[in-house]
């Protein structure tokens, strides 16, 4: 299956953004994303804490549905999902 | 009513002549721009369908508290120059307090969850714009 | 800074861009309109001079208390239609909270104390519209 | 003298208004106004109560500042003085 991990601001800024992955059935929102950030040590330390936990301000969506970080970890990513990842938001 | 994220700048009075719809009698207009905090240019960006869901449910729910008539939400992308155009919000009503208030309940919950973001670019780089809310996109989370 | 009484309207737009002084962050617009309350028409008066004279010292005083760093007001006068603007505020300042306490601030003191006065025109005739405050114009009554 | 009398709104349609006075020296702007409000007794009921006394509501100037209703008794009119009678204001 095909999934796509879309970072934005700083984030995107140290991993690329659009990535698309091909998990495997039953992957977590978290493992997928960890697998992803590994490659860039700054960029995986930005969003993960030294227990490899979300980092308390991490804002994760679901095809476009704010998943709790408490549940990042339990919720699987189904084909065609696109998993979100991004600071606090600043607009306006 | 006209929600989007855009590059291009708009219209202001236009907006203001199409938000006077029967019964308007106020409307307020909130602009927001590109403050020269020793800066040389702002650089925004959005995740653009969620962003565009959530001022559309902002707008609705502004529209439901405090009875306004019409809203347009334009949060413009890309490079901005100081003084730019940065948000542009309209709204119309009966009477002044709810135009006032409908349109700070809005720039106040875009400021909470509406994902875009704003880098600083100075002569040394460039820095992004902390967020008000720390938790800020969509739905709070639970404690 | 733009304070006057006309006939005329204006370009809202314009005064936008020319409130854009240096430091600015928020402009609030705050724009009053002939509403449909079964009217045909609005007929507007003002004692000239002193309307004028009293807005620039709620301008000032604005600004003063809200650390604005642009006013402008135009309230019109003579024949207006359903749907025209009355008066426009336009303020900035650095940062959205002191813009719009700047409008309101300067919305509500024009109604207590502006000699101006509102006749609704009806198909039966007209009457005037009563000031929100009994004792409106210049210094409040000592009491 | 020549004192100019101002009246506004619903006063100015009972009244007219830019009325040029001739008093006395001595004239209080209460009496003055009073003699001009005689002529019309729709105008001078909208301005003075039955005892003759400004209604409540009633705003005066003397050349563009307020003078309170229990003074206009007193203030004497100088010439060249414009004076102003209007109702509450309703701008805005």
């Amino acid at each position: 299956m095909t999934v796509k991990v879309r970072f934005f601001a700083r984030f995107r800024e140290l991993l690329g953004t659009d990535i698309l992955a091909e998990p495997g059935t039953g992957t977590a929102i978290s493992t997928l994303v960890k697998d992803i950030a590994q490659h860039k040590k700054e960029g995986y330390d930005a969003i993960f804490d030294d227990n490899g936990a979300f980092r308390e301000f991490v804002i994760v969506m679901r095809n476009g549905k704010r998943v709790e970080i408490p549940d990042a970890g339990k919720t699987v990513v189904a084909d065609g999902d696109e998993i979100a990842v991004f600071p606090p938001v600043a607009g306006g | 009513m006209t929600i989007k994220v855009q590059k291009e700048d708009v219209d202001i009075g236009a907006l203001i002549t199409a938000a006077k719809k029967h019964g308007t009698g106020a409307v307020v207009v909130f602009d927001g721009i590109v403050r020269d905090d020793d800066i040389t240019e702002m650089e925004l960006e959005a995740y653009e369908d969620v962003a565009v869901a959530e001022m559309e449910k902002i707008a609705a729910e502004a529209t439901r508290l405090h009875n306004l008539l019409h809203v347009d939400i334009i949060h413009r992308i890309g490079r901005l120059s100081v003084g730019e155009n940065i948000l542009i919000i309209v709204v119309s009503a009966g009477h002044r307090p709810e135009a006032y208030a409908g349109s700070r309940y809005i720039i106040e919950e875009i400021k909470k969850s509406v994902p875009i973001w704003k880098k600083e670019l100075t002569k040394d780089g460039g820095r992004w714009v902390p967020g008000e809310h720390g938790h800020g996109a969509g739905k709070p989370l639970k404690k």
